[in-house]
């Protein structure tokens, strides 16, 4: 007998619930006790994704309605393998920041700071899982409001009002856009529900505006190449566990949309071919704008934002892939695994950016040096979460790029591939920048002195993130339904 | 009514289309000049009276609970909102660095041209629009009976589509949340350390409040109306929200303000009380075996009256927390007061 | 009969209040400074306004259209009272002088 | 339950013997350092040990596989084949040896627990590579091998080896990804990217239609395996990396990147093309040329360096290619010279590596001019050090005369007289950077008379002592079963190429 139809509902309420209400707690009550029930909650969340990702392996696609109502009239959600292993990697990633943020924001601003960054923290986790099982246009404008303004309010904890600012006006730009596309679609098609907008959309100028039009909005919202100018100011900015979240999981929420869009309601309006060379050109712009900016930056932070940059040009680069034949399985199959790894090791970077900063009080790359032989954890970590960004194996970056390559030369697209191995070398240059600099030795004699102390958490914390990031090395992304 | 009053109210259909391209035009015209006015101030008015031909227009399509919303929030807290951002940004003298004339003129073209070949794009295809399939109006009202409420926007907000709305109800919750995390601070329990914000004291005017000790009760119980009528007739928790967070607002510019420090308890456990009791609910109805947020036919007119009454009250302490700004910050012990 | 009375005098009672509506919003346009422009909005536009709902009250079907429309009257009458009192203090606080005649300027 | 059989637990346990050390040691306190080196030396006995058993194993016939599932339908493959048990040995041993070296070498120097535990990285990655039964697998341990390496070359932290870190992976970084593109290609073009004897996994590719891919990918993929083998052009970062200190030097050099690349080569000459199908495409022809021109170059530019560390790594260029120049003349028994080089080349450079070391270690000396009269101050580092540079001229009864010996009989037996001719200039050449050398430390008599004789500490010396001894022994016994020669010969027999 399968457990399915009786975890499944519990697991998917509760993802979203748990760190609703846990959020609103740590609003009311702070301290210890609100510390816990945080890291808890967000293991739990995890806990719920394997038990929908077990669920979904057992019995397939899962569709929940909401509230009792089937579309058109209610809202389904829909829980797939990609939305389950989505789930449950995000509640690990919280976790993990969770643990570091409660002491490296103490030590670099004075109690309070993680106080505040919990309730947010939490409402954005809450978010997020809505966010993946979503499979309803205007339920997840909704969900990437709630995820956009946590955002901003993480942007705005302590970092740069200015760019939080910029932040918020962009993403009220993009919802714009995106709403007006879902009333275009609602107006000629009469449902928001993806499943049954993919049975109904006919090729023609509404579905195509509508569709540019939300495209154009997930694009703002996700940092897309050109939209991208508001990321790196917000994400060097904010503190470096916010960073870790922002950069390595919400950065992913606007493709998220993009790509349950692309793969639902863009082939039926025919205008997907043309669209997708636009992207992947677009997306080449942002792999090479983004390294090339991240190879210029003097702080540790601000490479790293600049390199979310040109991670997400790759995930604009999968879709020609996607939309190609051919290419389509190892396509969207790369473009998941690299999002998944990707999130993992840019918040172990993040993560070990903020351990530095709250050893040595800034991320000045030139002043790191040394940080290998204090801190060889950190910088171990900060070296094998590279390792995912460049590509190399063994971590989930190769696998990544694997599937990439293999679909760009099955689909006859060569171009594609010179993109994603230069890109990657790339990559390879603003990694090496970081790590060489912490392997570098302050002048005068190697001293045995103690190194300033770091506490064992903030090392812990971004190692196992970074190797979650290199076990998706060892798995592949293909069997996802 | 008698035939006249009837053909005044049920206008031709030329007055109609006449009446309906003023609206837009004046919109349009709002819009633009309270974005280009080069005074502050003139730009907020500009922006009230745009919420409110907004309100107008909604109204004109027969929305009269979206009116009602954007009439009480788009235009009457926002602009009470700006007008205090106004007097604080006059209070500290912040002048904005002068933009010459060629990078006004560049900016407006940047962002004019896109704007005017997306709008005219989509008028084009909005005007070519024939909608294929019928949207859900039919279906709303064959099974809103079941929900209980004869309000048939109340039955898709609170009952058919009641996830997104309480996704609504937590956004403004996470505003607060985002608001006060400007201000880095301990949480409640650190309280008595927190100063209440200070509240602007304006030199006592007498006619003004005289006006508003007589305007708050009725506005209040406005909003109560607004929020009992919610399940049969325009009108709900968002609105009754508004209505009451205006009465705040008012009672603040008036210098009568007499809210509990935001920061208290209290008032933080009321400000989650409407997204805990959203989500409780939910739960509860899959602890009952039926999905998240399915409400039981024989009770659901009850539930969803009830959860309204709460996030009414809810979201109303939201509002005014939001308007009240955030907590100041913990005094440094070395700084004098 | 009745009816073509009723709807005789609304009629009349309109045209009157939009008079007073024209008028006002001519002082507003023309007149020269903060004060008397808040005169000639207050005082005209709430007899325009009165005009107009005394219009309706006598079209009114029940006793409770009626008292709406009369509480509308009522705060809408206090309220611009009240922000006429507004404007006029701040411009008085804040020194706006009176228009004088030239003739008549120190 | 069962645990694994053991012909898939064996290959396992070789990888995972050094790499759970290293994991151990990086987490190690610094200050631990009697637990340390017993881990370093366990670990390294234990996997010398292993391979004993697999060796005696492969050698009766016994077959050694374990898969795991990796991605669009690729595995990651261990297999154990001759050739495999070959490299293996090689690194098995030198590592033990190096072991010992390096943990006297680094005496009382910062940051211990990262040098050995990125050390024995290093060597999990080669004897990956060694197993690698597909591209994939090989590509995977290869790119794992350039980035525990890294931190070895830049251990000291100073600008210079920075900049030695920084111009290795500027070489290394571009060439896997030109690796990369080369096997994906091969991927997609043939669906598989096994290593099967004569190539026979490319036997159901139309070959007329797919000339070019074939050879566009043949490029990319020795390319990027050139890069690390050192081959002309791509050589440059060698000379720059010998900053590293002594073991890693040695490491670099003798046992794990120049070979990895080598042998990396000799797979995709051997498994993947195959010898005909290489010859045929004219590839193996092009492979021969710019070994032969690297042997010259780097002979030549090693005659210039004044720094012994710096003249040890142009020979090394220069060495390396003789393995290459085997493989690529594609006879058998330049293969068995190719092959047995690979062995000869790993003992004889190793030796030189760990005495200069002791040189500089032991004596501050680092110039070949400051040599004079060495012998005396070190007599027994410099009989190590004279041996191995015997061997590397060629001269018998050493196994570098071994190796010569079959390159140059495989090159007349193709018909490659040109070869002939390579091979003599660049005795002649070696010759001439070594003798002198050799001349100035016996027969010269040191700058400071009143300097003493002291040779190195036993930790350092003795490791150096028993490669030397290897070097004449594997010349003199080279017919016996079990040298390196008798493996070989059963490599080639074993219907492997």
């Amino acid at each position: 007998m399968s457990l399915a139809p009786l975890l499944i509902p519990w697991a998917a309420a509760l993802a979203l619930a748990l760190p609703l209400l846990a959020g609103a707690a740590c609003f009311v009550v702070g301290g210890r006790a609100a510390a816990t029930l945080a890291l808890g909650v967000a293991v739990l969340s995890s806990a719920a994704g394997i038990v929908l990702t077990a669920g979904v392996e057992a019995d397939g696609v899962q569709r929940l309605a909401l509230a009792g109502w089937a579309p058109p009239l209610g809202i389904v959600w829909r829980i797939d393998g990609l939305a389950a292993l989505a789930v449950a990697l995000t509640g690990l990633i919280f976790a993990a920041v969770l643990v570091h943020a409660e002491k490296s924001l103490d030590l670099l601003r004075g109690e309070g700071l993680s106080e505040a960054f919990r309730p947010l923290a939490l409402v954005l986790l809450g978010g997020l899982n809505a966010l993946y099982m979503a499979n309803d246009v205007f339920n997840l404008y909704v969900t990437l409001e709630l995820v956009t303004l946590a955002a901003v309010g993480m942007v705005a904890l302590a970092g740069d009002p200015a760019a939080a600012l910029r932040y918020l006006l962009v993403g009220v730009l993009g919802a714009l856009a995106y709403m007006l596309g879902c009333g275009l679609l609602y107006a000629a098609f009469g449902t928001l529900d993806l499943d049954l907008l993919a049975g109904r959309v006919e090729p023609g100028g509404t579905a195509s505006a509508a569709l540019a039009l939300m495209i154009v909005g997930v694009m703002a919202k996700g940092a897309l190449f050109p939209l991208h100018g508001w990321l790196p100011p917000a994400h060097g900015s904010a503190v470096a566990p916010a960073s870790a979240l922002l950069s390595g999981v919400v950065a992913k929420g606007g493709f998220y949309v993009l790509l349950r869009l692309w793969l639902d309601v863009y082939p039926a309006t025919g205008a997907a071919p043309a669209a997708a060379q636009i992207l992947g050109v677009l997306g080449t712009l942002a792999v090479l704008w983004g390294s090339l900016q991240a190879i210029r930056q003097t702080r540790l932070k601000v490479l790293l934002a600049y390199s979310t940059v040109a991670q997400l040009g790759y995930l604009m680069v999968s879709l020609p892939l996607i939309a190609s034949a051919a290419g389509h399985a190892s396509g969207l199959a790369g473009a998941l695994h690299l999002m998944a790894s990707h999130a993992c090791a840019k918040a172990a970077m993040f993560l070990t950016a903020g351990s530095l900063i709250a050893t040595r009080g800034h991320d000045r790359l030139a002043d790191l040096k040394g940080a290998a032989h204090d801190h060889p954890m950190t910088a171990f970590t900060l070296g094998l979460a590279g390792m995912t960004l460049m590509g190399l194996p063994p971590s989930g970056g190769f696998i990544a790029k694997w599937l990439l390559l293999d679909a760009s030369l099955r689909s006859g697209q060569w171009w594609w591939a010179a993109v994603i191995l230069g890109g990657s070398l790339l990559a390879g240059v603003y990694v090496f920048l970081a790590v060489s600099w912490s392997m570098s030795r302050p002048p005068g004699e190697p001293s045995d002195a103690q190194p300033p102390p770091l506490p064992r958490r903030l090392e812990f914390a971004a190692l196992a993130l970074a190797l979650v990031a290199m076990a998706l090395g060892f798995v592949s992304a293909e069997h996802i339904p | 009514m008698s035939t006249l009053a009837m053909s005044t109210l049920a206008m031709s259909p030329l007055a109609t289309t006449a009446f309906d391209g003023m609206l837009a035009v004046l919109i349009a015209w709002t819009a633009w000049q309270s974005v280009t006015s080069r005074e502050v101030f003139r730009a907020v008015m500009l922006f009230v009276v745009f919420g409110l031909l907004l309100a107008l227009a909604w109204l004109r399509l027969g929305a009269p609970d979206v009116a009602l919303a954007e009439a009480a929030v788009g235009a009457g807290l926002t602009g009470v909102l700006f007008l205090e951002s106004l007097g604080h940004l006059r209070r500290n003298k912040t002048v904005e660095p002068p933009e010459t004339v060629a990078q006004s003129r560049l900016r407006r073209w940047a962002v004019g041209l896109p704007v005017v070949v997306a709008g005219g794009l989509l008028a084009m295809v909005a005007l070519r629009l024939e909608p294929r399939v019928p949207g859900i109006a039919g279906l709303v009202v064959r099974h809103q009976g079941e929900t209980g409420v004869s309000n048939p926007v109340t039955a898709v907000l609170l009952d058919f589509r009641s996830t997104d709305t309480l996704l609504e109800v937590v956004v403004l919750l996470l505003a607060v949340i985002a608001t006060y995390g400007l201000v880095p601070h301990g949480p409640a329990h650190h309280g008595p350390r927190v100063r209440p914000p200070a509240t602007p004291r304006p030199p006592r005017q007498p006619v003004l409040v005289w006006f508003v000790r007589r305007l708050a009760p009725l506005a209040l119980l406005v909003g109560v109306y607004l929020w009992w009528v919610g399940s049969s007739a325009p009108g709900g928790a968002f609105q009754a929200a508004a209505v009451v967070a205006a009465v705040f607002a008012l009672l603040r510019v008036s210098g009568m303000e007499a809210a509990p420090p935001p920061n208290a308890r209290p008032m933080r456990l009321l400000m989650v009380a409407g997204s805990v009791a959203f989500v409780s609910q939910g739960l509860a109805m899959l602890a009952a075996g039926r999905v998240f947020l399915d409400l039981p036919e024989t009770v659901a007119y009850g539930l969803i009256v009830s959860l309204e009454g709460v996030l009414a009250a809810s979201l109303a302490a939201c509002l005014i927390a939001l308007v009240a700004g955030a907590p100041r910050p913990p005094r440094q012990s070395g700084e004098r007061p | 009969m009745i009816d073509l009375l009723r709807d005789g005098l609304t009629i009349v009672l309109l045209l009157g209040g939009a008079f007073f509506f024209a008028a006002g919003t001519i002082g507003l346009l023309r007149f020269p400074d903060v004060y008397s422009r808040l005169h000639a909005l207050t005082k005209a536009d709430n007899v325009g306004l009165g005009l107009t709902v005394l219009a309706f009250l006598i079209q009114a079907d029940s006793v409770m259209q009626g008292l709406k429309l009369v509480l509308v009257w009522a705060l809408a009458v206090t309220a611009s009272a009240t922000i006429a009192n507004l404007f006029a203090n701040l411009a008085h606080r804040q020194g706006v002088r009176e228009w004088r005649k030239p003739e008549d300027r120190p | 339950m069962t645990l694994l059989p053991w012909s898939q637990a064996a290959p396992l346990l070789m990888l995972f013997s050094s790499f759970l050390a290293g994991v151990i040691i990086f987490t190690l306190d610094e200050q631990r350092h009697v637990l340390r080196a017993t881990l370093n030396l366990g670990a390294a006995a234990a996997k010398l040990v292993l391979v004993g058993v697999v060796l005696l194993g492969v050698a009766a016939g016994q077959t050694f596989e374990v898969a795991w599932p990796l991605v669009g339908g690729f595995d990651l493959v261990l297999r154990v084949d001759p050739l495999s048990m070959l490299f293996i040995t090689l690194s098995a041993f030198l590592w033990f040896v190096t072991t010992v070296y390096a943990i006297g070498y680094l005496e009382g120097s910062p940051d211990r627990s990262r040098f050995f535990g990125f050390f024995s990285l290093c060597v999990t990655a080669t004897v990956g590579i060694a197993l690698a039964g597909n591209l994939l697998t090989f590509f995977f341990f290869y790119e794992l091998l350039t980035l525990s390496t890294y931190p070895l070359v830049v251990h000291r932290g100073t600008t210079e080896s920075l900049r030695a870190g920084r111009i290795y992976l500027l070489y290394a970084l571009p060439a896997s990804t030109a690796l990369l593109a080369g096997i994906v290609g091969l991927a997609v073009l043939t669906g598989q990217t096994e290593f099967s004897p004569r190539g026979s996994g490319l036997a159901g590719v139309p070959v007329e239609d797919h000339a070019f891919e074939l050879r566009l990918i043949f490029v990319l993929l020795i390319g990027g395996l050139a890069a690390k083998a050192a081959l002309l052009p791509l050589h440059g970062w060698l000379p720059q990396a010998m900053v590293a200190p002594a073991p890693v030097s040695a490491l670099l050099h003798a046992v794990a990147v120049v070979k990895a690349g080598a042998f990396g080569i000799m797979r995709v000459v051997y498994d993947v093309y195959g010898l005909e199908l290489a010859y045929d495409l004219g590839l193996s022809q092009g492979l021969a040329v710019l070994a032969a021109a690297t042997i010259l170059y780097g002979s030549v530019r090693a005659l210039a360096q004044d720094d012994l560390k710096r003249r040890l790594a142009w020979s090394t260029v220069s060495q390396v290619s003789y393995i290459i120049l085997g493989v690529a003349l594609a006879g058998p028994t330049a293969t068995l010279g190719g092959l047995v080089h690979l062995v000869h080349q790993g003992i004889m450079k190793i030796t030189l590596f760990f005495c200069a070391g002791n040189i500089a270690e032991t004596h501050h000396v680092h110039k070949i001019a400051e040599m004079n009269g060495m012998g005396r101050r070190m007599p027994w580092t410099m009989a190590a050090f004279t041996i191995a540079a015997l061997g590397m001229i060629g001269l018998p009864p050493t196994a570098g005369f071994i190796s010569k010996w079959f390159l140059g009989v495989g090159a007349v037996e193709v018909g490659a007289w040109w070869v002939l001719v390579v091979l003599m200039v660049s005795s002649l050449l070696n010759a001439a950077y070594f003798l002198p050398l050799v001349y100035r430390a016996w027969f010269l008599p040191p700058a400071d008379a009143t300097a003493g004789r002291a040779d190195a500490k036993l930790t350092l010396l003795i490791p150096a002592l028993i490669t030397a001894a290897l070097t004449i022994l594997l010349g003199l016994f080279a017919n016996t079963p079990f040298t390196p020669l008798a493996w070989v010969r059963l490599i080639a027999e074993a219907d492997h190429i």
